[in-house]
């Protein structure tokens, strides 16, 4: 099997270079996507390739391009809209949740919304209060919608397309510091599954469940802990709703004991979430309580040691996951 | 049009705002016997803005409407029944009975809502108009909203957008100079709401909403300029609500001497003296109009009193599309 | 000591009077608040009294008028800001959460913002899918707001004070089913402590959790559950943000069980939260866990029977908490 | 003013605009070498807008910014030293390390942030006017913000609310023609901002923003008009970056030409020579400028350098307010 060298950042741009390839529906739409060649980079070269009718740089108007994505998705089409920061969709929020996320419903099953978002979310690079956010648990709260967190290359490149392929609208959230992230990928990946949640390193002591940007610290968690003794499995996510209580829970069933790492703020957290679904279908399984790793409930500050004290890191994985396993938590 | 095409088309107008005017009224009785509930806002007084402009749109056309809009789903061709139907919750409603008044939607007749949010439907005819522009099809996607709408921000980005990427959106501002209980003038600072549209650089005139042949006359122009590629299009439909805001207003915020001077501008009154004048609508013929359109309200009470309720079970269905998980 | 009869609504009304006169930097501002007398008809009489400078009636300019809320608070007012229907503050969460709650961290201590913003919640109206849904447990993810829920005549008289001498902003939450609820209270009620939860009903058998519009429905499961001999007790959270763990541990220590009734979508609610809580402080503690009676995850529906479906119920507490109790759940 | 005081005003424009180029020159160098980090914005070719606009404020005036503002922090009065500390993440930083570049605030000189959401600080200034109309103080509530700014709807709301209350706002538009790789002409229908402004039926005019006199005259009027009750007044105020949006940008969306087109509209060079030119300024003079700001800068520097890291223990401090709960 032939293999390509890639970065995230590229693998998403590969994603999007073939949807719009293959489906004359799909278009980019989002500020500064086309001259500018993303905020991110990740579709530079785009717009010499397809154009400005499909890479559509649009005026700052956060309410108005989700809106008329939403609009363009009734209209036939496929649009990707691209916001470039989680922070400034608060600004489409009312198109994201009182339109996309609820027109098949109050429409009686007529107009549905097939419309791909992606934002860049989270913290790490001292961007402070308004530009660090992890909300993509919180939009997990949402019915109607569908949100997913790549957190591989491989999802990076593969669940652009099986979010085109849904006929609902999906949120695809990409971390920011994910987007240098190399590695190989096969030369004909394609899309992902992405109803399934990904044991990424199997273990039987606890299991360390996660997504997104946290996966890389998250294992990292889990290789060190393997040096002191400890066995954790580490599950990815890859959407947050609907969440895969199959995997988690059997993982659960297994280790008997969970650490969930979210970089939302702790309070009302998907975290809390997970949480609160494991109290509710494995609780008699469980060893100890299931734990969250979450970021400090402050807007982000942008010192970096305040920064890197505020988000979950690899050292309060280790302690919190030791403290179940050994018991001296 | 010839002379005699030119009469029926005329004594149709008339027509459909007599439908509207009865449906509403019947509405407001069904009400008030609790057959219908939830808010529901009534269009009694604005008939001709509705009948002039939808008159005037193609059956392939996009129309992105309020949750005043019981009278534009009638005009766009949204059977009678269906609508009712919706307000009493049947799952034989137009939209299942899951959206009621303010949420009538039909596929059939691109109508695509009803929409609560108050602006919130204008970026949605935008990307309505974009998807035409871009597979090149000459569709125009027709867009209501009122003069409340006009403040909120979603507005201005909306007219920016269609403005500066040329998109075929027809913006048809029902200014009835109230958003619920503020009067325009208390609500912008350039209550001349088509001078202000005009800033964005697109056409923009304003009408007598309360001439039905004046609002289709500009409708068809419009309409016909945003088709040819000429880019949006905002019409200024001055009306009147005659009916309170909703169901729950006492009507503080606004003088009866002001109500009774529009009252005095009623667009149904005003155009069956002009028919009338005319010698193209006599007692004979408004008889039966009215007979026709009672027989078709009766029947859609008929409907929407046989209809049934969509099984509990069901609730959770149209949250997510059916069919295979991609 | 000598009582007035009165209504929710009018108890908030008279909150807000009273206000404006102990405090000539008070003011309301909010759509239809003034001449149209509130859309929930709770300002009605305020505008003869205290005249259109104070009672100030906005456009439909949901994010400028919250935001020129915020700069008025900077600028040592204290104003009332009313958005009419949680859906709308979509609208404005921009300025909520990216400067009401963020300001004050982002100057470093600087910029306090003393705004209290109060806004309708909640179903059960038949209003359909964009005027229906309890977003307040998800606004109670974002630090740096305090989130209060009235569900008491006392509440709705004396959260609105000491909302107003808190030197941050406070969103109120007020369930449109309670406007017209009625009752007594004294003469001279006032201020009342935002920062504990309520015992509403003491009881030994099981914790029901709840607040806001959810209350009354909890209460009259309870005193059915009374009558088939299980003793519930009964607690309304009052503030969301931040939540008062010691009473509802404490309560949960004693009755080792708990149920959490609270109208929001069940993914990501605050019931969520309280579980994960729970779990992690009281994890030992419990003989079965932790239940949520939430709202199904559905735009809600206009038809009453489908709405009712979608809602909390009383019948379903009872059914989940004797579950729980009886171990038949 | 007497000639002297003329004069002497003058070469303190010219020193306002080189302290902030020189400081800009300074960030740059230090964002290289990792001193500063997250995202900084360099306002580099556009001085005289900071300038002539903010010295004609009075000090108790407000003013909101962007996250471009590292030139409008210098000119309303916050030492040097505090926005380099802030920069560097230290304690001793106007934010206390936790704002950085974007989020620059001082709460002595009524600078109210530093806003990094485009648009954001425009309604807080309209809240800030209308704090000061309710306690009938004559203060302006000055908002600085881009042309990228002028698309977003809370522009739109904060423009209408401010000019319908007339209330004292002073809107200072800087355009320089791009919002990051967006020009002006793909971004906006109407690109003459100031005719868009004018649509509010509020005071608008649009003013060389390379001219720091011609800055400082229209801004003079426009506060004075704004002071004395007549409402909101808006400035576009045209310049140009010179330097990159960000750090981070490859400026593949202008060509070279026009940038060099515009550096040759150096609002310092041409102050400059105006002001030598007039006599009223040579060699020595600006040496001795250019060296006492050195120098002031240096100390800045020297200043963060020294600055320390606010205990981790604080982080959740400033979440809320500190003192008794209500
Ligand atoms: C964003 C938003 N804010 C407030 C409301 C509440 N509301 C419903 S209708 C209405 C008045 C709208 O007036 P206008 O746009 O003139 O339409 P009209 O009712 O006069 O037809 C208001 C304030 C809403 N539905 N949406
Ligand atoms: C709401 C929002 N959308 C997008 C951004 C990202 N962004 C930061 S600066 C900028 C360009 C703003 O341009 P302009 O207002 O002209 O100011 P300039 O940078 O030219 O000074 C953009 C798009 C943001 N910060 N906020
Ligand atoms: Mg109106
Ligand atoms: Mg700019």
């Amino acid at each position: 099997m032939s293999t390509v060298t890639t970065t995230y950042r590229e693998a998403i741009r590969e994603a999007i270079r073939e949807a719009l390839r293959r489906d004359p529906r799909v278009f980019l739409m989002g500020e500064d996507v086309g001259a500018y060649g993303g905020c991110f980079a990740v579709s530079k070269g785009l717009l010499d390739e397809f154009g400005p009718e499909r890479i559509r740089d649009t005026p700052l108007s956060e309410s108005a391009f989700v809106g008329a994505g939403i609009g363009a998705a009734l209209g036939g089409m496929r649009p990707i809209v691209e916001i470039m920061t989680v922070n400034f969709s608060l600004l489409a929020l009312d198109q994201i949740l009182n339109n996309a996320a609820t027109l098949l419903h109050m429409s009686g099953g007529q107009f549905n919304v097939p419309l791909v978002i992606r934002m860049t979310t989270g913290g790490g690079r001292q961007l402070a209060a308004q530009h660090s956010h992890s909300l993509e648990g919180w939009y997990a709260h949402i019915p109607g919608l569908r949100v997913l967190a790549p957190a591989t290359l491989e999802d990076a490149r593969g669940m652009l397309w099986s979010a085109l392929e849904d006929p609902d609208p999906v949120l695809i959230f990409e971390h920011a510091l994910l987007y240098n992230q190399a590695g190989t990928l096969p030369a004909d990946a394609g899309a992902v599954d992405i109803r399934r949640a990904r044991v990424r390193r199997p273990g039987r002591d606890v299991s360390l469940i996660t997504y997104g940007g946290s996966l890389p610290k998250t294992l990292e968690a889990a290789g060190r802990l393997a040096a002191e003794g400890i066995d954790a499995e580490v599950i990815d996510l890859r959407s947050l709703r609907p969440l895969d209580d199959a995997t988690i829970l059997a993982s659960v069933a297994a280790t008997r004991r969970a650490v969930i790492v979210d970089e939302g703020w702790r309070s009302g957290s998907l975290a809390a979430e997970i949480s609160a679904r494991i109290m509710e279908n494995a609780f008699y399984e469980l060893d100890a309580p299931v734990a969250r790793v979450c970021s400090a409930e402050v807007p982000m500050p942008y010192a970096r040691h305040l920064e890197q004290a505020a988000l979950p890191q690899a050292d309060t994985v280790i302690r919190v996951a030791r403290g179940l396993v050994r018991g001296d938590g | 049009m010839n002379d005699v095409a030119h009469d029926e088309h005329r004594r149709q107008l008339l027509r459909e705002m007599l439908r509207i005017r009865r449906f509403e009224e019947k509405s407001a009785e069904l009400y008030t016997q609790e057959k219908i509930r939830g808010f529901m806002h009534l269009y009694v007084g604005e008939e001709a803005v509705a009948v002039g402009t939808l008159q005037a749109l193609d059956a392939d056309d996009a129309v992105v409407s309020t949750y005043r809009e019981h009278g534009h789903a009638l005009v766009r061709g949204i059977p009678a029944r269906a609508v009712m139907a919706e307000m009493y919750g049947r799952q034989e409603g137009c939209s299942r009975g899951r959206g009621g008044s303010m949420h009538i939607f039909d596929a059939a007749t691109r109508f695509c809502g009803g929409n609560a949010i108050v602006g919130g439907g204008l970026p949605l005819a935008v990307g309505l108009a974009l998807a035409d522009k871009l597979q090149g099809r000459a569709r125009v996607s027709a867009c209501l909203f009122g003069d409340g709408a006009v403040a909120e921000g979603e507005f201005h980005e909306s007219l920016n957008l269609a403005a500066l990427w040329k998109l075929p959106v027809l913006f048809l501002c029902e200014n009835n100079f109230y958003a619920m209980g503020t009067a325009l003038a208390r609500a912008q600072s350039q209550p001349d709401l088509h001078l202000k549209a005009a800033s964005y650089a697109l056409g923009a005139e304003v009408v007598d909403g309360m001439d039905v042949l004046a609002v289709e006359a500009a409708t068809r122009r419009a309409a016909q300029a945003v088709r040819g590629g000429g880019g949006p299009y905002f019409l200024e439909l001055r009306t009147y609500r005659f009916s309170a805001h909703s169901m729950f207003d006492a009507q503080l915020y606004r003088d009866k001497a002001e109500v009774e001077d529009w009252r005095r501008r009623d667009p149904i009154v005003l155009f069956e003296r002009q028919l009338r004048a005319a010698g193209v609508l006599d007692d004979a013929t408004l008889a039966r109009m009215e007979a026709e359109i009672a027989a078709e309200i009766a029947a859609a009470v008929a409907f929407a009193e046989a209809g049934s309720w969509e099984p509990v079970e069901d609730l959770t269905r149209f949250v997510y599309s059916e069919g295979p998980a991609p």
